[in-house]
């Protein structure tokens, strides 16, 4: 279900990539990574409930897919950023759970110290650069990275990711222009789950697709469908392999879909019911990764039931640690608004 | 006769009286018609007034203050929410340079009736990119007025006040008073609260106190805990910013001799500072004692909860700085 | 020379309306609109170097055809809004030059009263609404206009100009978004003088062009010859059609060229001699349109003349009160700061 | 061994000297390549690094600002020059929000060097929008340093400072002195100014003035004024604006028991309302009189010249305000 816009998108055929798409192993994995995020996810609401989180909680449940699937195509150097909605870039990029829950619960243990909250994770190490708060505004930033990558040579790619609500922001056509201008290896990923807090689609963005809009400024894109693992991937590979052989910028717009509220305080009644329950039972990333598992890869039940039993403690323990391990330090107050060292 | 309610309730009664007023008026905003409002504070303004006059903007926030900037110049009454004021950032330049200079730039031909609205300063647990005060940049500006008020009762009167007003006017709510309930607001449509004019809270003798927004009321339980003490506060809730009512604030200080201001945000040329800058121009011969400053930290806003309550001005610290300009304790 | 992007653009045929594009007598008028606005700045730069003028100052010498073409199309309610290259806005809007020539000397006659200058010229009863210095800004602004237009139900439309420049800016497609989503009576015009400052366009814009990339929005956009005062009004006459008959927003590259430097202080290094000499040659909108005149609509020399002779006195006169007027009032410096009246 | 030069050319040396240091420090804006600046501040900057290291952007300030804290994020030290400080508006989100917070909202991880520069203030006749003055906003948030020279030789030792700081840096610059040279700036690569540090440019026993940016040489005219009529004033020549040297000026006035301060900004919550504030909590003691600020005047900046000169704080000003606060004339 790839929609093509531009010509120059597509280097290789689509039907040599999907013949061997991923490995059994690759797959495992990748259905482990989207399963943890899942059960982590579920466990935050829970914990958000019970008072151990506070302020804004995003959950990224049902795209899971599209951090997932692209994170399998990075190399060591890449670097990804995002928006607030950012616990499964974060986990999927290798954090420890455990650092990320006790990062929900404000502790000092958690990869901010506590500091930043659900919204602002960041790992320099898995070259994660967060997790932002202002709709946009880590159009730009990312941008910059793929700069960097570019002026230091490291043939590195930047992942940006944004929603649809944010492809209405106009930094992001400010960076096009200048990720077009100097070839940026950026890929740029419209993660559309159709909803910007209660306003849908059609109510904030004008025009026929997300896409597209790109093309005004050259940059190539395509629609994709962000609840298949390996569509994500097919496309992900042509749109990174473009950033980094030098082309410029790439857009690709995943039709994706939140399962939950836009943060824990929105009961989501702008949409039916039925609408969500539709999209679960349908296209459920997980669901439907599982059946190519079975039936394509030949993976078996007892196999993906081992992965699911292997889950549940380590987010259990993610809990419990970040429900005991303690508050930051009140010395913290003062450390960490300038710095030193860089 | 006045009536009690929260301030989300009297912003939305504010609005909607000032809607059925004047055609010309109309919100916009994100999420502020369908979904009423981010913070449920235009509850009910699509359903009455239609989405003609309700409108819900896309997250474009230079876009949409631009429109209604121009909307303004072209004989409308706008309106427009920030979600937060956090989001103003992005919108800026046209609230400073466009709606806030033309005026003047045009020789008195632009006026720009417009009301930028929304919740101001640190909500709870929501991080450093989303707790951002702005009472002091707003301030600094010529060509604006600047609002924060406390009750529910001056929440109406003075949005209703703002609305009216020709000028481009920004209006600082607080999140965390939107569901606190005053009973001090007027049902009366044609009751506006004046721009410009601070109120004693409390009455006292021995110290005063200014602080506006939910500061208020902690100053004013730091006034009662003084009380018990043998300490009498004034409390000064300012109200607006811009202009500041420096009338009130002196008559006050004529009378206590001491002062001492209080607000959520940092403390570098912060409100605390250019009323210490009055007290130095006009307040000095009054003074028995230097006037302190009760601030934020000079820091971006934490998410931890013990870090964010030490982070905010609390109401021991309000008590511990008036009694270190009563000199006592 | 008219590249038309959308099909919905063009209802009428453009054979018809190129039949009769203009009468003799609005052609005289449009000439003279054309020539006083060149011999108006032409003064304006002398009252520069003598020091009567101060700050930027921006002159619209090349791009007359623009401004005059456009003006011509307007009803009464309709708006006009464009950044700081005003003055041949303000001139044919039909302001008297001795107020537009007082404020760039900074006199209390001036159309601002001295207080706004060569970038801030406003004249409510013209309607039109500015003269804006922040590259940009105007474009939020004029859909806000037309924003007004709509609500009103005036049936007007807002005539918004920017440069190739602006049209980089992020806030120009959230402009675009909203107007096209709000389907805004708007015109966008973009004065395309082929540089920004001394960046030439492909140096700063990605892309093909400027009039396509309202297409990602689904509005309608085309080239136009920005130098032929008749393409002008015929392409202009379209896109206000269309947006005065609620279809929305419509965009109008303007081909044009600026002769001068990009203000007083640019010696205009980035471009050659022969590049400025061939346009001034081959493509002078006021040499053309006096062709147009003298063998289509069969106008005499004389009659020509007859205006040059008019617009001198016109000048020297606008000069001569710009020179002498008082300057505002000391107390004029804390007027105007906050209003009682709307 | 210092030498004479103007502050275009110590600022055009002072990227030049880090720039060769570092291959890590490249330059972007707009019109700093091919143009060589608007101001011509980089003259010849893209002759000597090339266009990889000096980069012409499109009009687009949030976005370049933003592209400018990402790649410093990546690891690399960008000079975003804003041609004016007035357009930073446009990018005031992606300075606050993002270079600003978020190496406090990642417990310290995301170290952003980055140094935002360019004129900031009244040139000359350019109108409200071109002149505003950015000093007392900036230096409100916590996060960033900012910087306000004055001479050429702090111009570029305190760039080069600049540049070399792991945080952001906003570095105000005036056009009006672009083309002034002072015979104070260092030809040792080596040589950068303390970020943090005022310094006494004129020594004096009767009042203290404080001033930054073109201002300073505005307080020195009048301190030699006033030294003619026997008031000998010290001129404090702030340079940083965060942190603010409290030390220095508490010990000018420890001994002159006096201060004015000048700014040619807005009054409201400036950097005088700071003084004013650091006075009443570290000063008072030291003081004889109540200090007093010199300002522009609270309005957007006029374009007729006669206006424009009311508007902005002039010598007589300065003059007459230290004579209030000495109690003479
Ligand atoms: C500049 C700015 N404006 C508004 C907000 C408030 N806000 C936070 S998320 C959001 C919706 C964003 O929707 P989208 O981009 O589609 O992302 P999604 O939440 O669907 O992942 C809004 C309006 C903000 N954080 N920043
Ligand atoms: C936001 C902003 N950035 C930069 C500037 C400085 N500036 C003034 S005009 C200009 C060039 C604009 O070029 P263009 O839009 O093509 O218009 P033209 O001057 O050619 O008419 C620049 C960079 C400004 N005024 N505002
Ligand atoms: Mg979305
Ligand atoms: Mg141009």
């Amino acid at each position: 279900m790839t929609e093509v816009l531009s010509k120059h998108a597509v280097t290789e055929s689509q039907e040599v990539e999907l013949a061997h798409p991923i490995s059994s192993k690759e797959a495992l994995k990748a259905y482990h990574d989207m399963l943890l995020i899942r059960r982590f996810e579920e466990r935050a609401a829970q914990l958000y409930g019970m008072g151990y989180i506070a302020g804004f909680c995003h959950l990224y449940i049902g795209q899971e897919a599209i951090a997932v699937g692209l994170q399998t195509l990075l190399k060591p150097q890449d670097t990804i950023i995002t928006a607030y909605r950012d616990h499964g870039h974060m986990l999927c990029s290798g954090m420890d759970p455990k650092e990320v829950m006790a990062e929900l619960t404000g502790r000092e243990a958690g990869c901010s110290k506590g500091k930043g909250g659900s919204m602002h994770m960041f790992s320099r190490e898995k070259n994660f650069y967060g997790g932002h708060g202002i709709v946009g505004a880590q159009v730009p930033i990312g941008t910059g990275l793929a700069f960097a990558h570019k002026y230091k040579e490291d043939k590195g790619v930047c992942l940006t990711s944004m929603g649809d609500g944010a492809a209405n922001q106009g930094q992001v056509y400010e960076a096009y222009n200048m990720a077009a201008l100097w070839k940026l290896p950026v890929v740029y990923v419209i993660e559309n789950n159709g909803y910007s807090m209660g306003t849908s689609l059609r109510r904030g963005v004008a025009g026929p697709n997300l896409y597209g809009r790109g093309q005004g400024w050259g940059i190539p894109g395509e629609k994709v469908d962000g609840m298949s693992l390996l569509d994500v991937i097919a496309a992900g590979k042509r749109a990174i392999d473009h950033a980094r052989s030098g082309k410029g910028p790439y857009i690709l717009e995943m039709d994706t879909y939140r399962y939950r509220g836009h943060s824990m305080s929105d009961p989501a009644t702008y949409r039916s019911k039925e609408e969500v329950e539709e999209v679960k039972l349908t296209r459920d990333p997980i669901d439907l990764f599982k059946g190519y598992m079975t039936t394509t890869l030949q993976i078996t039940e007892s196999q993906i039931k081992a992965i699911d039993d292997a889950i549940k403690p380590i987010v259990l323990e993610a809990v419990e640690f970040a429900k005991t391990s303690p508050e930051p330090d009140p010395s913290e107050l003062y450390t960490d608004v300038l710095t030193e060292e860089v | 006769m006045l009536q009690s309610m929260t301030v989300r309730e009297a912003l939305r009664d504010g609005m909607a009286e000032e809607m059925k007023r004047d055609e010309t008026v109309f919100l916009m905003g994100e999420e502020v018609a369908e979904y009423n409002g981010a913070y449920k504070v235009s509850q009910g303004l699509l359903d009455q007034f239609g989405a003609k006059r309700v409108i819900d903007t896309p997250i474009t926030e230079a876009g949409f203050a631009g429109l209604g900037v121009g909307a303004a110049f072209g004989g409308l009454r706008p309106i427009v929410e920030f979600m937060t004021f956090n989001f103003s950032m992005q919108a800026i330049d046209q609230i400073i340079n466009s709606a806030a200079k033309t005026l003047y730039m045009s020789g008195g031909q632009m006026g720009c009736p417009i009301v930028f609205r929304g919740p101001n300063g640190a909500a709870s647990r929501v991080g450093a990119q989303h707790s951002h005060c702005f009472a002091s940049w707003y301030a600094h500006c010529p060509g604006l007025k600047v609002i924060s008020p406390y009750t529910a009762g001056d929440a109406k009167a003075l949005l209703k006040a703002a609305i009216r007003d020709p000028n481009p006017v920004i209006f600082l709510e607080n999140e965390l008073l939107y569901g606190v309930a005053f009973d001090d607001v007027s049902m009366d449509v044609d009751d506006i609260a004046p721009i410009g004019k601070a109120l004693v809270r409390r009455e006292g003798k021995d110290v005063t106190i200014t602080a506006f927004s939910i500061m208020v009321g902690k100053a004013l339980q730091a006034a009662e805990l003084l009380a018990e003490e043998g300490i009498e506060a004034e409390v000064i809730d300012l109200r607006t910013l811009r202009p500041l009512d420096r009338d009130t604030i002196l008559s006050s200080v004529a009378k206590t001799n001491r002062i001492v201001s209080v607000e959520e945000s940092w403390p570098f040329a912060g409100i605390g500072s250019e009323i210490a800058a009055l007290m130095m121009e006009e307040g000095f011969d009054y003074l028995d004692a230097p006037c302190v400053r009760v601030t934020g930290a000079d820091i971006p806003l934490p998410y931890a909860a013990n870090l964010e309550a030490l982070a905010l001005p609390q109401v021991p610290d309000i008590v511990e700085a008036v009694k270190r300009v009563c000199y006592r304790g």
